[in-house]
């Protein structure tokens, strides 16, 4: 495996992560989730962990954003923080 | 000393646990419910009475019902103490029980299953606590009797009950947690047991003179319901609960069990050898006299008739602690007997003002000049017990007073000896007005008319047995003068 | 000083995990918002789940499936040649673990917007101190 | 509150990061890790299960009761969704909706008359927004495919990345899909509540009922050579088919309880125009 | 089917959660009877298996036939032998009692309410009798999460306060998920014994110290130990009565079982005790834990919420006793986690029959209680009186046990603690009997009678009330028993 691509993408997850926690809209703090979960399973494959990212792409990347999409429309994407 | 194993102890505790649920059952007929309690008082009585010769030939009547750890069970050890103490309390509780039926119907109280309930359940207490054999049984009969009367002093149910019932708890129950349930696990700490010997069971340990100070007074003020002082003040406090309840409870059951304990610590945790030889008997003597003197000049300041009575005990039960710490044959031996003759003096006393009460209303003294040609039985009785309580002839106080004195003598301790005799000037000096005031006063400040009208029947006669056992007492003072003896000598082997 | 650069450097996967955990903890402290602290949540258990893949990576190592399938079963495997399998089975435990904590927790989340109308902490706890 | 959040993470970081100095060097062969148990796995897998995709020999045999259990942890997600959120029916009041698919017009029905199903009149909700035409096509197109796949991962989770899990979660995205493009009510017409519901339990079932199976075949609980005498193979190949089993179960599980819980989150327990 | 019982143990209410959620779909009142008798089975199965254990001792059972390390196995000894009937017992007797509730306040949710219940059930069973760290945090949330969705059905505040747990409880889960990686990557092994057995020489590394704290942390905020205990109170208080009657007996004891065992099995004693000298200062936590929890409770104008503070109080007590690090402090812990089991079983059930009756838990609801639920007030009598430590309920003697330790190990602050918090307790729960006692007479002189008017809870309450308040005293009696034969064999040989 290529340590620039990992330490690249490393960096990437964290500022995804940090932006999903600053952004002040419920709804775009969805979706950078969503680019935070796919970061992650790029890395796992990467990692070599085929099984993990293929799961983690589905569940993480896939389903939980649309959960959280969903509650941030059944509630409001209001926040303060 | 040979031991003889049986299950009567047992019985004898759980007889009146058993008619509980008969007493619930029957609460809508009060005949029949009171007949249970009359059957189980009985039954208790003779269980107790049947062990009697057994101990008198020199036996202990032993039975585990249920080991925990080793040195630590329920366990039920039949000696001569302890038999003594069962015969005072079953006995006299078949003469409360009678007397109870004529007062709570006299006034009409309320929740009266209840009071007959609870009243079983002290009965068994006081009965386990006195046979118990280790700390832990005492301990948890202890504990059960505290719950036990807590109902039974609240019984009115108003809010002079509630502050009184709160401070009964926050006093005995508080110290047994607080102080003897600690003191009682140091003790197994150090010793590896709970059982009660002849000779101590602190005795061979390594217990620093210090730390064996701090455990005395642990226990010693720990078991509060001896009413030592400081820890005297719940007791005026629980006088609001009727008079039964004072009488049984608060001159024989409960306050005798506190005494009881005491003296099961001071002889059969730490042996007087250890007590004489580290000087702590003095100390708790110290303690005693104090209580003594104070409990008595309080009383003489008293015009209810039953705080007055409420701190008479407070001093009488010292004169047993007294005693007993003095660690001398004569004075233990005065002691234990002070137990006996102490509860038929005492409850005699708190008949009469129950009976006063109920054939009255009247509670304060200085309401009470005249009435002996009013209620002369009552107060003939009255004079009676309080001349035993005094401890002059021709009653059974006289006896125990006599030996706690050449026990004083006995043990070289001539000051004690000072604090017994004023502090009997000092009862004198607070009964005798009473029944003075009662019968001779001059017509005009009496404050009832002439003509007799006495209590129920119920209530007179109750007071009227026990007045003369304590005057028989006198002539015949067995069998607890024997088994108090026999005690002394299983103690100190002499 | 370079030994602990090469540590560092030897490492750094360890660093990332232990910041991108950090991350979430303050998150689920600090954020005032309930989605948000939702959010941190996930972060924080995406983090320990690259910690445990981080622990089966293996240097030369290729992925844990065996090439050889049926036919040859007689053939050697050599343990060096595949990456450890074992953290990828447990993390794929976590993975389903966290998704169906975040349904919970959103459903909750759910319940309570419908009960206070907001889903901010304070406001909530505001509204609860006046009734 | 952020002090304090402050000092935990920091307290934590340093202790964590304490600990890791003293992890054995990242990637290397030769940790305990790596040389323990796994080696094991990787070496005997082939003979003891014939299953060439180790992940999923471990998953499903080896660590078998853990993977259950995972199964159950989804489907308690599940029904914990569905008993905090979904909302009686019978305390709505029933009031429907039928839109003219031709001309558009609406009409509204109370007390619970309905208008039999039929092709020009459809049940919608009092907020409809029209589905897109583009998506709605487009969707109808891709949702087979993704189906398909959906079914090759769990059915071929023994020789590549995939199984049990990963196919169902794809095979219920397609029908979240569907919801998402349609409307809720379209996806529940497809896929009742209670079918969900039961093919949940269904779905767990099928995988401690395989256990369950060899415990009455007088082998311990999950130990799948019990089945070779059921299945007429030898053990190897008994194993092999218990866990493509226990990974059918685990994908039913999976499909059912994702569209579960996306139906409760996304239409709040009303079951009524969902995103 | 005898040496089967550690999976029926587990599976038989698995299965049948699985029933129940398909009958709740078909016919609602088949519900109750099938997890009846579902923990029926498991109950019947954890005596069985306690009696297996006393006969031969450890038993070791493979799951899918692999041998652990390799597999995952169950690993059932005295204690865990010990816990199984504790936690089957209590679950299956608040079922019994908690059908009337479920009528009362959600009958169109039975089924999932039940599913859950099972569920739950099964988790913490499961959690009790694995001898697989990994599986352990399986079964940790699957407890967690149905707990979760117990608990938030309740009242109006209920979700934020279940929240609030999910948060904290996540974090505790993932800090043991985090610890138990660290473990791994030391050792590569993930099965209880084979950890122990591949860690001494690892004894000073850094990570495996890391790995106990972080375990440790994880723990104490799934049990609400002083000063994690934010979460709890709230929680348990706002659920319905028939959630908390189960989680708050069994989750904490649990969760305290489950740090006995890390210390025991995985970290022997002699990593914990010896080679790390902190048990001093954590017991004095637990001393702080147990005074704040008692002064909260005391602050508490309401029943419920302030029995949750006891349980806050209470876990201080097991935690405290376990780190004592003497053998009486242990068996007082592990007699502790029975005991409080069924004394907060006991209390909770008694809240649940007044919730029922009166529909409410404040002081002021409280009112005449004795003359209006006599035999409910009579189970509660008795289980105050085990709260506080009165002989001869089981809770004097675990007590006992405790303050014997404490006497031992010479931390005379944790047995002033304990005697403290059995002070308060008196205050506590004498108030309350005082409120049930006074209140009709309070305004006049009370020499009257009052028709004493009866609404007593229905008998399927009242009997398991009376099973429990019964057992706290039999327990109490065979205390002795109880040590000899069971206890004292899970303290390992020559800890002293």
């Amino acid at each position: 495996m290529i340590w620039p691509i990992d330490l690249a993408i490393l960096t990437l997850v964290v500022i995804a992560s940090i932006g999903a926690l600053m952004v002040k809209d419920l709804l775009g703090a969805a979706i950078l989730f969503g680019s935070y979960s796919f970061m992650m399973c790029l890395l796992w494959s990467i990692m070599g962990a085929v099984d993990v990212a293929f799961t983690e792409a589905s569940v993480g990347a896939g389903v939980s954003t649309v959960f959280f999409v969903a509650a941030v429309f059944r509630t409001s994407r209001r926040t303060k923080d | 000393m040979e031991t003889i194993t049986s299950i009567k102890p047992l019985l004898a505790v759980l007889v009146s646990l058993l008619i509980i649920p008969l007493v619930v059952v029957s609460s809508r007929s009060p005949n029949v419910r009171e007949s249970w309690t009359f059957v189980a008082a009985v039954a208790k009585f003779l269980i107790v009475l049947s062990m009697l010769p057994v101990i008198l030939k020199g036996t202990e009547i032993v039975y585990t019902v249920v080991q925990f750890m080793p040195g630590a069970a329920i366990k039920f050890r039949v000696d001569a103490l302890g038999m003594l103490f069962a015969l005072v309390s079953s006995s006299l509780w078949i003469i409360t029980s009678a007397y109870s039926i004529g007062y709570m119907r006299g006034l009409k109280e309320h929740g009266q299953t209840r009071y007959f309930c609870f009243f079983a359940i002290c009965l068994s207490a006081t009965i386990g606590a006195a046979f118990s054999a280790n700390l832990l049984t005492l301990y948890l009969f202890y504990e059960i009797l505290s719950l036990a009367t807590y109902p039974l002093v609240t019984h009115h149910q108003d809010l002079e009950a509630r502050s009184s019932g709160r401070k009964y708890l926050l006093y005995v129950v508080g110290a047994s947690i607080g102080l003897v349930l600690p003191a009682m696990l140091i003790c197994y700490n150090l010793a590896g047991t709970l059982e009660f010997s002849k000779n101590g069971i602190l005795a061979g340990t390594a217990a620093s003179p210090s730390l064996l100070f701090i455990l005395l007074f642990m226990f010693v003020f720990g078991f509060a319901k001896s009413a030592i002082m400081p820890m005297h003040s719940w007791l005026p406090a629980a006088m609001v609960a009727p008079t039964p309840v004072s009488a049984l409870l608060h001159a024989v059951a409960v306050v005798k069990v506190g005494v009881f304990s005491i003296i099961r610590i001071l002889t059969g945790v730490f042996g007087i050898q250890l007590l004489s030889s580290s000087h702590l008997g003095i100390a708790v003597c110290c303690v005693a006299a104090f209580t003594i003197l104070v409990g008595s000049f309080i009383a003489l300041s008293q015009d209810g008739l039953k705080r007055l009575l409420a701190f008479s005990t407070i001093a009488q039960l010292s004169y047993i602690v007294l005693g007993v710490a003095l660690l001398s044959p004569k004075g233990m031996t005065g002691g234990m007997l002070h137990i006996a003759m102490h509860a038929f003096g005492k409850i005699t006393l708190f008949f009469c003002a129950g009976a006063i009460f109920v054939a009255t209303g009247k509670k304060n003294i200085s309401e009470m000049i005249g009435i002996g040609r009013r209620m002369p039985v009552t107060m003939a009785a009255f004079f009676i017990a309080s001349l035993s309580i005094i401890g002059v002839p021709p009653c059974g106080g006289f006896i125990s007073k006599w030996y706690l004195a050449l026990g004083t003598l006995q043990a070289h301790q001539i000051g004690f000896l000072v604090v017994l005799l004023f502090s009997s000037l000092l009862n004198a000096a607070y009964f005798i007005p009473i029944t003075y005031k009662a019968f001779f006063c001059r017509p005009e400040d009496a404050m009832f008319e002439n003509k007799v009208q006495e209590a129920p029947a119920f209530c007179v006669v109750p007071l009227v047995i026990t007045a003369t056992i304590s005057v028989i007492l006198l002539f015949y003072p067995q069998p607890f003068l024997r088994l108090a003896r026999m005690m002394v000598q299983s103690i100190t082997g002499a | 000083m370079t030994d602990l650069i090469s540590t560092v450097v030897a490492k750094y996967n360890y660093w990332i995990y232990i910041t991108l955990m950090m991350i979430g903890l303050y998150a689920m402290i600090a954020k005032n918002n309930l989605v948000k602290k939702i959010v941190g949540m996930n972060i924080f258990q995406t983090a320990i789940i690259l910690f445990y893949v981080s622990i089966g990576v293996k240097k030369g190592a290729t992925i844990p499936i065996l090439e050889h399938a049926h036919g040859h079963e007689h053939h050697v495997v050599h343990a060096v040649d595949y990456i450890n399998p074992l953290p990828h089975v447990l993390m794929l435990t976590a993975i389903v673990v966290g998704v169906a904590t975040l349904g919970v927790a959103l459903a909750l989340a759910i319940r309570i917007y419908n009960n206070y109308n907001t889903l901010e902490e304070d406001e909530i706890l505001a509204q609860i101190r006046e009734k | 509150m952020r002090i304090i959040g402050l000092i935990i993470v920091v307290v934590t970081g340093a202790l964590l990061i304490y600990a890791a100095t003293d992890f054995p060097a990242w990637s290397d062969p030769a940790s305990p890790a790596s040389t323990y148990l796994s080696p094991y796995y990787i070496e005997k897998t082939m003979e003891e299960t014939s299953v060439p995709n180790i992940v999923t020999a471990v998953l499903a045999d080896y660590r078998g009761f853990d993977t259950m259990f995972e199964t159950t942890v989804i489907f308690s997600a599940g029904v914990v969704c569905f008993f905090l959120l979904r909302i009686p029916r019978r305390e709505e009041p029933e009031i429907r909706y039928y839109r003219h698919v031709l001309t558009g017009v609406t009409i509204q029905l109370k007390e619970g008359y309905k208008i039999p199903p039929s092709a020009d009149f459809e049940r919608i909700d009092a907020v409809w927004t029209p589905p897109d035409l583009i998506i709605k096509t487009g969707c109808r197109i891709l949702i087979p495919f993704i189906q398909l796949f959906g079914l090759y991962v769990i059915a071929h989770g023994h020789h590549s990345p995939g199984g049990g899990f990963q196919g169902g979660v794809i095979l219920g995205a397609s029908i979240i899909l569907l919801a998402i493009s349609h409307d809720l009510r379209t996806a529940v017409r497809r896929m009742s509540e209670k079918l969900i519901a039961i093919l949940c339990a269904v779905g767990v079932s099928i995988y401690a009922g395989t256990g369950a199976l060899c415990l009455l075949l007088k082998q311990n609980f999950l130990d799948y050579s019990a089945l070779a005498g059921v299945l007429h193979v030898d053990p190897i190949t008994a194993r092999s088919h218990g866990i493509l089993m226990v990974e059918i179960g685990v994908g039913i599980a999976v499909l059912a309880t994702m569209i579960w819980i996306y139906n409760n989150i996304s239409s709040a327990g009303r079951y009524r125009q969902g995103l | 089917m005898n040496e089967q019982y550690p999976a029926l143990l587990v599976i038989v209410p698995l299965l049948s959660a699985l029933v129940i959620s398909v009958a709740g779909w078909v016919n609602k009142r088949l519900c109750f009877p099938i997890a009846v008798a579902a923990l029926s089975v498991s109950a019947w199965s954890s005596v069985g298996l306690l009696f297996r254990v006393l006969n031969e001792g450890a038993i070791v059972y493979k799951l899918g036939g692999w041998p652990p390390p390799m597999g995952i196995a169950y690993y059932i000894d005295y204690l865990n032998g010990l816990v199984l009937p504790v936690v089957s017992i209590v679950a299956l007797l608040n079922l019994i009692s908690s059908k009337k509730i479920v009528e009362q306040q959600f009958p169109d949710k039975a089924g999932p309410f039940y599913t859950l219940y099972v569920l739950m059930v099964t988790g913490l069973l499961g959690i009790v009798v694995t001898g697989d760290a990994f599986n352990l945090y399986v079964l940790l949330e699957i407890a967690s999460l149905t707990g979760y969705g117990l608990l938030a059905m309740g009242e109006e505040r209920a979700p934020l306060a279940t929240l609030n747990y999910l948060y904290m409880g996540t974090i505790g889960a993932c800090f043991y998920l985090l610890g138990i990686g660290y473990l791994y990557i030391v050792t590569g092994s993930l099965n209880m014994v084979d950890i122990a057995r591949l860690l001494p020489p690892l004894y000073q590394s850094k990570a495996v110290l890391a790995a106990f704290i972080i375990c440790m942390v994880g723990m104490w905020l799934k049990m609400a130990f002083f000063p994690l205990h934010a979460w709890l109170p709230n929680a348990y208080t706002y659920a319905n009565s028939a959630s908390s009657g189960l989680i708050a007996p069994l989750m904490t004891k649990v969760m305290v079982y489950v740090m006995i065992r890390l210390i025991l099995t995985v970290f022997t004693p002699a990593f914990v005790f010896s080679t790390l000298a902190v048990s001093h200062y954590i017991v004095w936590l637990a001393c702080i834990a147990i005074v704040i929890g008692a002064v909260l409770a005391l602050k508490e104008r309401n029943l419920k919420k302030m029995l949750t503070y006891i349980v806050v109080a209470e876990v201080g007590y097991m935690v405290g006793g376990a780190w004592l690090g003497n053998r009486a402090g242990l068996t007082g812990a592990v007699l502790h986690i029975v005991n409080d089991a069924l004394m907060t079983l006991c209390v909770f059930l008694v809240v649940g029959n007044i919730v029922y009756k009166v529909k409410g838990y404040a002081f002021a609801d409280l009112k005449g209680l004795f003359s209006k639920m006599p035999f409910t007030m009579g189970a509660f009598v008795i289980g105050a009186l085990s709260i506080i430590g009165v002989p001869p309920t089981c809770g004097f003697f675990s007590k006992w046990y405790l303050i014997l330790g404490a006497i031992q190990a010479h931390q005379y602050g944790f047995m002033v603690a304990l005697l403290f918090s059995s002070l308060i307790n008196v205050v506590l729960f004498f108030r309350v009997f005082e409120i049930g006692f006074y209140e009709p007479f309070s305004d006049h002189e009370g020499h009257e009678h009052h028709p004493a008017v009866m609404a007593e809870a229905p008998l399927t309450m009242l009997v398991p009330l009376y099973v429990v308040a019964i057992s706290l005293i039999l327990v109490g009696l065979y205390t002795g028993d109880i040590v000899n034969h069971i206890v004292q064999f899970v303290i390992p040989k020559g800890f002293m």
